[in-house]
């Protein structure tokens, strides 16, 4: 009976996901893209980087990269957590 | 992990060291390069893995120390975030160096060129920094699973013998 | 002077800058990272203040990062911003005054309730980075950000949960069911936002909500987003997480994963408020949101009354207690098309539901802490092996009559106020939800009042001679709660007109929501 | 339609990992699943950000007059790829810890031990 609901509810999801997939912008034409084009004539610029993924990384949207780090950092700080005792 | 034959220890004590090299190259080449902070980091996390398999988990502990990997750690984040408080002059995350001649602040001429060491301001400091919280931190994960897949195993036949 | 206007950061790196020196002060000196760590989050707290008080009256704050000033939103040629930028409304900071009070606390009472012996820096740390990421969740104004921010909530909030699992089984068990489900959950918000940047080609909320058109796509999005929040938040469907990593988790991060979830909570209108607002069909949207709350209402508190575990019957009470902030919020949204029906219940409506996550917050972590004094000392949770506490500990037993009359809305205290104004409105719209709710409420008070007879009264047992008055940190902590249910329980409207009455306008606005980004566009 | 042929194997791939999440019992096919996810969607992200004939946004030594990929995709995949990573990291080490106090990690196993 649950694999049934599970079933059910899977395929649900998943022609959600089709539906969305088939009515996306065709695969190599951006539609819009005013952002990433001044990205990629400001980048040297502004950021002085010659690769504008790395200026993005860390000078356009440098938060998100120190969010980044902050997941690493915790991920480790919780394993040191759940192995504290492994090293008595 | 038990250690494993002569012929492997050999090839990593002499493969090891041109690893981490790369790595370093990646990492201070990020904004020049593809790669950066994060990529470079991986990379020299690979070294530090190989260096364990081939060694097992109890004499690899004796060269890869799990204390200095979270004092490197901690040093790396703290310096990454000391660097984006210094732009707190006109906001966080200012790039302050960027263009302005002091240390990697030279003009870069724009469109295709060979690409020079010296530009782009806080991302070489910020790769720096990254690139330490990575190769240190995915060290610690690195050690620390391969103890507790040690302890946890112990732990079952401890439980078996009794 | 110039930091008062890098505020909305300040809050949030400076905690973010302790989590990561916490490590190297404990090997220093073990105790110093707890008071470090309460220190910076009293810091941020002042800060937090600050902040309100200062859009409260001034206006919504933007800070940019990496700009040439806090305030330049869009570079010269563009009509869209590129960089990242915190957007802070009136309802952001009340959920980040929510966020900075619960976690102040939560480290005062884990001062003297956290064992000294080991792995106190990994604690601190992590209670530091889950307030960090939820500030990062409310103040946000990038969708991406909003992501990131999400998973080290749902990070941090594992480890924690998962903290005395190195010699228990069920917290590591807990932890584990809880990672499964949050990370589905901020996979499919990634997935959402894959679409919105296909579509639109851009990332901000404001820069996305003006240009939207609700077309097929956005259809998909707004429903994977919305039931995947929900599912975070711990509503119905998908409920299964709260009552194992509520009563597994130690007590006063409980207290604090009540606050995480009502940020998700807080997202969820987010989503539905500023980034869809009318384009969305407000009716049906409505409805679902409210099926969704009455089904935690009535699921939660059926659920509560047969359990034995206290803690586990707390979290079954939490979920029933988000679905009353559901249904008054969904019937906000249900009538935002109609602007008469919105003036004459609609914002009555949405004040109830938004002033009650503020309660909800209060009493919820209230009741908790209490749940953790009685743990500290007797060292059990099962209610059928404790009794006659009342007689050794004086101030808990006070601390959880004022929890208990809070969530059961008694008049003197704040659940009251807000249950009262989401009475009135949703009765207005329709009259058998706000039945269903009081019949809830009432079984809420009979569940409690079951807690409070075999918790509290009856005999002086014999095993619990020893057993005396938790210490004063974690005293102080439940006094401070208790202070403020019973504060906003006498002066409700003073709390609804100039804290939640502003922040329920920003979310119903949503052309002044992203003016401000695009510069009254 | 045939435009759209790289996002439907996507989703499929991430079909994959959903029909993973909903029917195994063991925890390490859970992470599994959920790596699967995690990779399936940093692939839509990329793919989002292709344009056709053109070359990664690099300048130094880039082939001339090319134009270039959108470059933010694959900032965003760069922080959600190190987001898998750490994920990945802590399912493992809580499965050992659930695998060393209940000696199984079958779902409904550990369920009976607990009682």
């Amino acid at each position: 009976m649950k694999k049934i609901i599970f079933g059910i509810a899977f395929i649900v999801f998943f022609s959600f996901l089709v539906i969305s997939a088939i009515n996306m912008r065709p695969f190599g034409l951006p539609t819009f893209s005013e952002m990433d084009d001044y990205f990629i004539e400001n980048a040297q610029s502004e950021a002085g980087a010659n690769n504008v993924v790395t200026s993005i990384v860390f000078d356009y949207r440098g938060f998100d990269t120190l969010g980044e780090a902050t997941v690493l950092f915790t991920t480790i700080v919780g394993i040191v957590a759940l192995f504290r005792r492994v090293k008595k | 992990m038990k250690e494993m034959s002569r012929i492997v220890k050999i090839v990593t004590n002499f493969i090891y060291g041109f690893i981490i090299i790369f790595g370093f190259y990646i990492i201070a080449h990020g904004h020049l390069t593809p790669g950066g902070g994060f990529q470079g980091g991986a990379v020299v996390a690979s070294a530090f893995a190989m260096l364990l398999i081939s060694y097992g988990q109890l004499k690899a502990k004796k060269f890869l120390n799990i204390n200095i990997f979270s004092l490197l750690e901690s040093c790396g984040l703290t310096m990454f975030i000391v660097v984006a408080f210094l732009g707190l002059g006109t906001t966080f995350f200012y790039n302050f160096l960027a263009n302005s001649g002091s240390w990697f602040g030279n003009m870069v001429i724009p469109g295709i060129n060979p690409g020079d060491m010296n530009t782009a301001g806080v991302l070489p400091l910020m790769n720096i920094a990254v690139g330490l919280e990575v190769f240190a931190g995915l060290g610690i994960i690195v050690l620390l699973m391969a103890d507790g897949a040690e302890y946890t195993k112990k732990k079952e036949n401890a439980e078996n013998d009794r | 002077m110039n930091l008062l206007n890098h505020t909305p950061i300040l809050i949030l790196a400076l905690p973010l800058l302790a989590a990561f020196l916490i490590p190297i002060i404990g090997k220093i000196n073990k105790k110093a990272t707890g008071i470090f760590a309460t220190l910076v989050l009293g810091l941020s707290l002042i800060l937090t203040i600050i902040l309100a008080v200062k859009i409260l009256s001034v206006g919504p704050q933007i800070y940019v990062f990496g700009a040439k000033s806090p305030l330049l939103t869009l570079p010269s040629s563009l009509k869209f911003p590129i960089r990242i930028m915190f957007q802070v409304d009136a309802m952001g900071i009340f959920m980040g005054l929510i966020t900075a009070l619960v976690s102040f606390l939560g480290a005062i009472y884990s001062l003297a309730f956290i064992d000294k012996k080991d792995g106190l820096d990994s604690y601190y740390s992590l209670l530091l980075l889950l307030t960090v990421s939820m500030f990062g969740m409310e103040f946000t104004g990038d969708l991406f950000n909003f992501f990131v921010f999400l998973e080290i909530a749902s990070m941090a909030s594992v480890s924690l949960i998962c903290y005395r699992g190195t010699d228990l089984g069920e917290p590591v068990e807990a932890g584990f069911k809880y990672m499964v489900v949050s990370s589905i959950a901020a996979l499919m918000v990634l997935f959402a936002i894959g679409i919105f940047y296909g579509e639109y080609d851009v990332l901000n909320i404001a820069a996305i909500a003006s240009v939207i058109k609700y077309s097929q796509l956005d259809k998909i999005a707004l429903g994977i987003l919305v039931s995947v929040l929900a599912m975070k938040a711990g509503a119905v469907p998908m409920h299964m997480w709260t009552p194992d990593a509520y009563s597994e988790a130690p007590a006063p991060i409980t207290m604090i994963l009540v606050a995480a979830s009502q940020a998700s909570l807080y997202a969820i209108f987010r989503v539905v408020f500023s980034l869809y607002n009318i384009t969305l069909n407000t009716l049906a949207v409505g409805w679902i949101i409210i099926i969704f709350g009455l089904l935690s209402m009535f699921i939660g508190v059926t659920m509560a009354i047969i359990q034995k575990d206290i803690k586990r019957l707390m979290a079954y009470h939490a979920i029933s207690q988000t679905g009353y902030m559901l249904l008054g919020v969904g019937v906000g949204l249900a009538v935002l098309a109609n602007p008469t029906a919105l003036q004459r219940y609609g914002i009555t409506a949405m004040e109830g539901g938004i002033f009650h996550i503020m309660n909800h917050a209060m009493y919820k972590g209230l009741l908790f802490l209490t749940a953790g004094a009685l743990f500290f000392r007797t060292g059990t949770r099962d209610l059928n092996k404790m009794g006659g506490l009342a007689h050794y500990m004086k101030y808990t037993t006070i601390f959880f009559i004022i929890g208990a009359a809070a969530i059961a809305g008694l008049p003197p205290f704040n659940g009251f106020a807000s249950k009262l104004l989401i009475y009135e409105s949703v009765y207005k719209f329709n009259p058998l939800l706000s039945i269903i709710a009081m019949v809830v409420s009432i079984l809420t008070l009979a569940s409690f009042v079951k807690v409070f007879h075999s918790a509290f009264l009856g005999p002086k047992l014999p095993q619990f001679i020893e057993v005396k008055e938790v210490p004063r940190s974690m005293v102080f902590a439940m006094a401070v709660l208790s202070f403020i249910i019973i504060f906003f329980g006498l002066f409700p409207d003073l709390i609804v007109k100039n804290l939640v009455h502003p922040a329920v306008m920003s979310l119903i606005e949503q052309f002044k929501y992203t003016s401000t980004v695009l510069g009254g566009m | 339609m045939i435009g759209n042929f790289p996002y439907i194997t996507v989703i499929i791939y991430i079909g994959c990992g959903i029909y993973i999440l909903m029917f195994q019992k063991n925890l390490i096919k859970l992470a599994i699943g959920i790596n699967l996810i995690e990779n399936g969607i940093n692939l839509f992200l990329i793919t989002l950000g292709f344009k056709k004939g053109a070359v990664a946004p690099i300048y130094t030594q880039a082939p001339s007059g090319q134009s270039m990929v959108l470059p933010t995709p694959q900032a965003l995949t760069l922080t959600s790829i190190v987001i898998g990573i750490a994920t990945t990291a802590l399912i493992l080490s809580m499965a050992m810890m659930i695998y060393k106090h209940y000696g199984s990690i079958e779902v409904n196993e550990v369920r009976r031990l607990r009682g």
